[in-house]
């Protein structure tokens, strides 16, 4: 039973939620729970390179702005079609996170960190320059994307279950990646690398790919987010975003470790933590516009009290 | 519905309207307030939901005799945010009115999703030129100005004075290039420099050098925020304020002021509104705005001010029936109300035509500094947009 | 006669003015185990990590089946068939005993780069982790994560995982150090047992398990080689004597 | 350009780069001697700077206020350790970051309670208030030059503490061997406390000597707290060294960058693509920096031996 539970129950009930939300919620709190799920993707695919390899990206939110943009810019470009724009979205994110991984991977801890920070901001700099495409203003969608010719993605009901598909898919991916032998490799190289090294295996093509993948699935995240704000911005890629979504994996993980019900590396967790730090950033901000007096001491005192456990999470 | 929106969504300031307004039989009229409340601009975001309250506070808590309920949200300067808190505005707590906006780039992320809704949005400061021009709405209208007119007012003073030789200096983004851009559509003279700085920037120590190399005539910018703080004092410690005089636009104003201080004595900026500008319903809102919150108000908290009176003029003239949009929409282009900035009407991009005027710093008998008159650049002016607008 | 399994050829490793290593040659069987001892400091650790790839030397060669690897890195050395246990246990502390050997498998199997799960062949491999666990006496703490297990049931471990990849040289790092005398003994027969698979270079203090396993014996002292040759010879020898044997004798 | 305008360019990029290094310095401290990642080093500048605000308000004096400002930044340094950091020490790196990110929030949104949401000022002591003649035509702030020369004696200061005293020793040891210096019958828990009260307090320092330049305002520790660590990065963990010389790198680099590139980029390209990509590229400079020095040295410019 607890084993069931660390592998599948959290994200299953976390899961059935999120289907059955339409049959309570209204447009508003659907459209939130769209936004917590895509930065939940986004989380997930963090969660992969971050719990299940122990490389903290600090990067990320430029792969999925990457992502945002690609539907943004073929969108103004006049290509509306999803099936298109994703994954070239997808591509353009995937080959961005190849291109500076190779880079980036020769380094470890808080090297690795900044040097993603570092390629992030280029990022991010270069989406403000682009004045033909709204410069830091941003850039506004026509309308959302349409698949293969159909305006299926502008009801709320279709956009929830196409966004919870599109994350059940990359928490399946990410979570099959880890248990694959694949991942074993990438959570034996955060554990010990040298051992790793001694049985013949180089860590550094695996963490590539992983990087790679996670930036895909980050890119998708964006498409998906250009897709429900219909707005693409600058402001997507700031570091600010890439230091959420490493609070939402973190936190996500400790949570989850305390409910042993999972950890770092597991996309449940991941999971768990976007629901949480989106939907409790709207609940108190509800109450009070000073509601970072408290978010901020609840992280912290999630740190303490969480103690040690959330390194029994997967590793 | 959730627990009293006011007392849960708008902080204190609102729950004090609610209480005061005493007259629940009316439907009540709802506005989403959307302002910039954290970060290092939270103060201009401040001003203008200060400047809205008041003017619900001294209609008793009503716009337009019906009972009015504000919802204040925080955009963060975050568009997505911004998206989202609209939505939220919109479909749950079904507002009436959006109105607010401090930033275009917030601006540019929230005008499709209301006015899409057919709701309507007026503007509390961002002017964009999209909007005022082939992306204006029927439900969109502003109550402050277009982006550029500001810094078009010192472009034709500097015409005007007659200076030869300017320098230019923004941050490196959208405004800041239109900033530069409406400067130099009425001053015709050489631009012997255009600096772009990172936005954000803390230091402009490089940049002044660069500026006092030059020997210009006259130096123009539009650095908003803690960043024209920074710009003041450094320009001051450069020695350059006594040389080169300092135009700018968004720069020096109350809410920069209290930080920089006498430091800015002297600089010019291009407003539509000062706080000694002698119009009785302006004499009235300084004073009540003064003696409220206990700080001089910015040209965002006078914008904020008339926002609220000219929702609450449309809410007046239709009785209320707020369903009918046509009839709201008529009713606000009359802007019939006495706006603070005197001379206010609607073009027909429904952009204002107003007054423009050259300020400059200077103190007041208190002691206290401010934005003064100094004289009037435009008289009734539309912004540049409006012929590519097709609403007619 | 084919060449020696590893061949060791002229190694010279200075850390500044120190030299750890110095012109050392040295050659491992196939199925023989090649014993490497010598004092503290002598530089017997650096050896390993040379043979293995963790360290480049300044000159010299290494020779693994005859083919040239001085320059290969650590994970190449170990797809040739090299496989160690570590001075100071290595394993993964947060895998299960069992996962810690299928990663191993895996390895050896060159499958790991697949990236999604086979149930079929990722159980097939799970079977034979079982087994090595089974070999090296471990089969009972298959789904224990390493991290706990005892020092000496460690050392199992690093061993299971090290025949996993079939090798054809095992480089042993002080095998004994830290086991009770129950799990020594256990261990001096695993390593026996390993000698009919792959040839040994063994680096042990326990001169009891070195001479009852070692085909041939190198002493170590200063980075120099002292003497290399048969157990008995070599602890006849009176330089080693004086040297080394003399003063661990008393 | 003329050469005048290089120089002062210089003065510029200098003075920027002590202002990082007092930053950094703590920082670096903090990580490379208990191995802790604290975010909230930022917002310790930040307060400053607030600090300042109101000790000079109060006592009516820069001079006076400054060494007020300074202590009560050590005591809240000390709570800060004792409340949040103390807990973190020797686990994992992503929980310090989460619980000092929670910090940042808390402390940026407090000084907005206490001080205001708008900018504040720091008032400029009278004495320096001026500015010198440098060269034909070129002024230069006095009050930029004493900056330059009190961090340049904090640096001086920080190298002989650590290298010439005792705790400075442990300083060093305890960033290559914490358990080893424990072992020689160190505190060690009463030495990570000190470190890191006197980190905030440096940080603290470069808050209250910004102040009279650079706009007191709510976050505005963050955009510092990245290029800090950019700085100690490039520099190498741990090392004060390697702070300094990163933090005058970083500074020339970036003002220089700002002031030069869009000039030089126009001699290559056009002038509205050099106004288009320079400043682009300029913001661009610091982290290009970085990322070229990660690639060829992956632990620093001066690594801490392992």
């Amino acid at each position: 039973m607890t084993r069931f539970a660390q592998t599948l129950g959290l994200p299953l009930v976390l899961f059935l939620l999120l289907a059955a939300a339409p049959l309570w919620a209204d447009t508003f709190t659907l459209s939130l729970l769209a936004r917590a799920m895509i930065f939940a993707l986004a989380a997930i695919s963090l969660d992969l390179i971050l719990g299940g390899a122990g490389l903290v990206s600090f990067g990320h939110a430029a792969l999925m702005g990457i992502g945002a943009y690609g539907v943004g810019i073929l969108m103004a470009e006049g290509v509306s079609e999803a099936l298109i724009a994703f994954p070239v979205a997808m591509a353009a994110a995937g080959l961005f996170a190849l291109a500076t991984g190779a880079l980036s991977l020769k380094t470890r801890g808080v090297y690795f960190i900044m040097i993603t920070l570092a390629f992030g901001q280029m990022a991010f700099f270069v989406a403000q320059s682009l004045s033909a495409y709204g410069g830091d203003d941003g850039l506004s969608l026509a309308a959302r994307s349409l698949v293969a010719g159909e305006r299926w993605l502008r009801g709320p009901l279709a956009f929830h279950y196409t966004v919870l598909g599109l994350l059940a898919a990359g928490a399946l991916l990410c979570g099959a990646l880890l248990a694959a032998p694949f991942g074993r490799v990438l959570r034996a190289a955060k554990d010990n690398e040298r051992r790793v090294r001694a049985l013949g295996l180089d860590p550094y093509p695996y963490r590539l790919v992983a990087y790679g993948i996670a930036g895909a699935l980050a890119g998708l995240s964006g498409a998906l987010f250009a897709n429900l704000t219909e707005f693409v911005s600058p402001a997507f890629l700031s570091w600010h975003r890439s230091g959420e979504l490493i609070v939402m994996v973190v936190a996500g993980g400790m949570a989850a470790a305390a409910l042993k019900a999972g950890g770092l590396g597991r996309p449940g967790s991941a999971l768990l933590g976007a629901l949480l730090v989106v939907l409790l950033e709207e609940a108190l901000s509800d109450l009070t516009e000073h509601w970072r007096i408290v978010f901020g001491p609840l992280l912290v005192l999630l740190v303490l009290a969480g103690g040690k456990r959330a390194r029994g999470g997967r590793t | 519905m959730r627990c009293g929106v006011q007392s849960c969504r708008a902080g204190l300031a609102a729950l004090a309207i609610a209480v005061s307004a005493g007259v629940a039989a009316a439907d009540p009229v709802k506005v989403g307030l959307v302002a910039t409340l954290s970060g290092p601009s939270a103060v201009l975001g401040q001003h203008m939901r200060d400047g809205f309250l008041l003017a619900v506070k001294e209609m008793g808590g009503t716009l337009g005799g019906q009972p009015a309920e504000v919802v204040v949200v925080d955009d963060e300067l975050k568009p997505d945010v911004a998206v989202q808190k609209v939505k939220g505005l919109i479909e749950r707590d079904k507002v009436d009115f959006v109105a607010g906006v401090v930033f275009s780039n917030v601006m540019g992320a929230v005008v499709k999703p209301v006015t899409g809704a057919e709701t309507f949005l007026i503007s509390g400061n961002a002017g964009p030129s999209t909007i005022a021009g082939a992306g204006c709405s029927p439900f969109f209208f502003s109550a402050s100005y277009q982006n550029d007119q500001n810094h078009e007012v010192l472009g034709q003073y500097a015409q005007a004075k007659g200076y030869k030789k300017v320098v230019l200096m923004a941050p490196n983004y959208q405004a800041g290039k239109d900033a530069l851009a409406g400067f130099k559509r009425y001053y015709k003279g050489e631009v012997a420099d255009e600096i772009y700085t990172q936005l954000g920037q803390l230091d402009f120590s490089a940049e002044l050098a660069k500026v006092a190399a030059a020997k210009p005539d006259a130096f123009f910018t539009f650095m908003p925020g803690g960043m024209g703080v920074n710009l003041v004092k450094q320009y001051r410690q450069a020695g350059l304020a006594e040389t080169v005089p300092f135009l700018s636009a968004f720069t020096v104003d109350e809410t920069t002021l209290p930080a920089t201080g006498e430091a800015a004595l002297g600089f010019y900026s291009g407003a539509a509104w000062a706080p000694d500008l002698d119009v009785p319903a302006n004499k009235a809102f300084v004073a009540a705005f003064e003696k409220e919150y206990g700080y001089i108000p910015a040209l965002y908290a006078a914008q904020g001010y008339d926002a609220a009176k000219l929702i609450a003029s449309a809410v007046k003239a239709t009785g209320g029936k707020l369903t009918d949009k046509d009839a709201v929409r008529a009713a606000l282009k009359k802007a019939d109300f006495a706006s603070v900035r005197g001379n206010f009407k609607f073009n027909t991009n429904q952009f204002p035509i107003q007054d423009f005027y050259l300020v400059k710093v200077g103190k007041r008998p208190d002691g206290k500094v401010e934005t003064m008159i100094a004289e009037k650049v435009f008289a009734e002016d539309g912004d540049a947009y409006a012929d590519k607008c097709p609403m007619k | 006669m084919t060449a020696p399994l590893l061949q060791v050829r002229g190694l010279c490793k200075a850390y500044g003015a120190l030299i750890v290593t110095d012109a050392v040659d040295l050659d491992v069987a196939h199925g023989e185990i090649h014993a490497l001892i010598g004092p503290n400091g002598a530089g017997k650790t650096t050896f390993i990590a040379l043979v293995a790839g963790e360290v480049a030397p300044d000159r010299g060669r290494i020779l693994l089946g005859g083919a040239d690897v001085t320059r290969h890195a650590v994970h190449r050395r170990a797809q040739a068939g090299l496989a160690r246990s570590f001075q100071v246990t290595s394993v993964l502390p947060a895998f299960s005993a069992v996962e810690n050997v299928a990663l191993a498998v895996q390895a050896a199997a060159r499958r790991s780069f697949r990236l999604l799960p086979a149930p079929g062949s990722d159980r097939v491999r799970r079977a034979h982790a079982v087994e090595l666990l089974a070999q090296v006496g471990l089969a009972a703490k298959a789904d224990v994560p390493a991290g706990v297990l005892s020092h000496g049931e460690k050392r199992a471990l690093e061993l299971a995982m090290a025949l996993a990849g079939k090798p054809r040289l095992l480089l042993l790092d002080e095998p004994m150090a830290g086991a009770g005398p129950e799990e020594g003994r256990a261990m001096v027969e695993l390593i026996s047992a390993a000698r009919a698979q792959c040839g040994i270079l063994l680096v042990e203090h326990d001169m009891e398990a070195v001479f009852k396993l070692a085909d041939r014996v190198s002493v170590l002292v200063a980075g120099r080689l002292l003497a290399s040759g048969p157990p008995d010879a070599v602890r006849a020898d009176p330089a080693v004597q004086a040297a080394y044997l003399g003063e661990a004798a008393t | 350009m003329s050469t005048t305008l290089v120089l002062v360019q210089v003065l510029n990029g200098l003075q920027l780069g002590i202002l990082l290094f007092l930053v950094a310095a703590g920082l670096t401290l903090v990580f490379g001697v208990m191995d802790v990642i604290n975010l909230a080093h930022g917002v310790q500048y930040m307060l400053g700077a607030y600090l300042m605000v109101t000790a000079s308000a109060v006592t009516g004096s820069f001079w006076l206020g400054l060494p007020l400002a300074l202590a009560a930044a050590l005591v809240l340094g000390l709570v800060l350790e004792w409340l949040v950091i103390r807990p973190l020490y020797g686990r994992d790196h992503l929980e310090q970051v989460l619980a000092t990110f929670g910090v940042i929030l808390f402390v940026n949104e407090g000084v907005k309670l206490v001080w205001g949401a708008g900018p504040r000022a720091i008032p400029m002591p009278e004495a320096l208030s001026g500015s010198i003649r440098l060269m034909d035509g070129l002024n230069y702030p006095v009050y930029r030059l004493a900056l330059v020369a009190a961090g340049l004696a904090v640096a001086g200061l920080l190298y002989v503490l650590v290298t010439r005293t005792r705790a400075g020793m442990l300083v060093r040891a305890g960033a290559s061997n914490a358990p080893m210096v424990s072992a020689l019958g160190v505190d060690i828990g009463a030495l990570f406390a000190k470190v890191f009260a006197f980190g905030a307090m440096l940080a603290a320092f470069a808050g209250a000597m910004a102040g009279p330049i650079l706009s007191v305002e709510p976050g505005m520790g963050d955009g510092l707290l990245i290029l800090a660590f950019v700085v100690i990065v490039i520099g190498g963990i741990g090392s004060i060294r390697g702070a300094f010389v990163a933090a005058l790198l970083v500074g020339l680099i970036d003002t220089l960058g700002r002031s030069f590139l869009t000039d030089l980029l126009k001699l290559v390209l056009s002038a509205s693509a050099a106004t288009q990509a320079g400043p682009a590229l300029a913001s661009m400079t610091v982290y290009l920096l970085m990322a070229g020095i990660l690639i060829f040295r992956p632990r620093g410019l001066f690594p801490a031996p392992a």
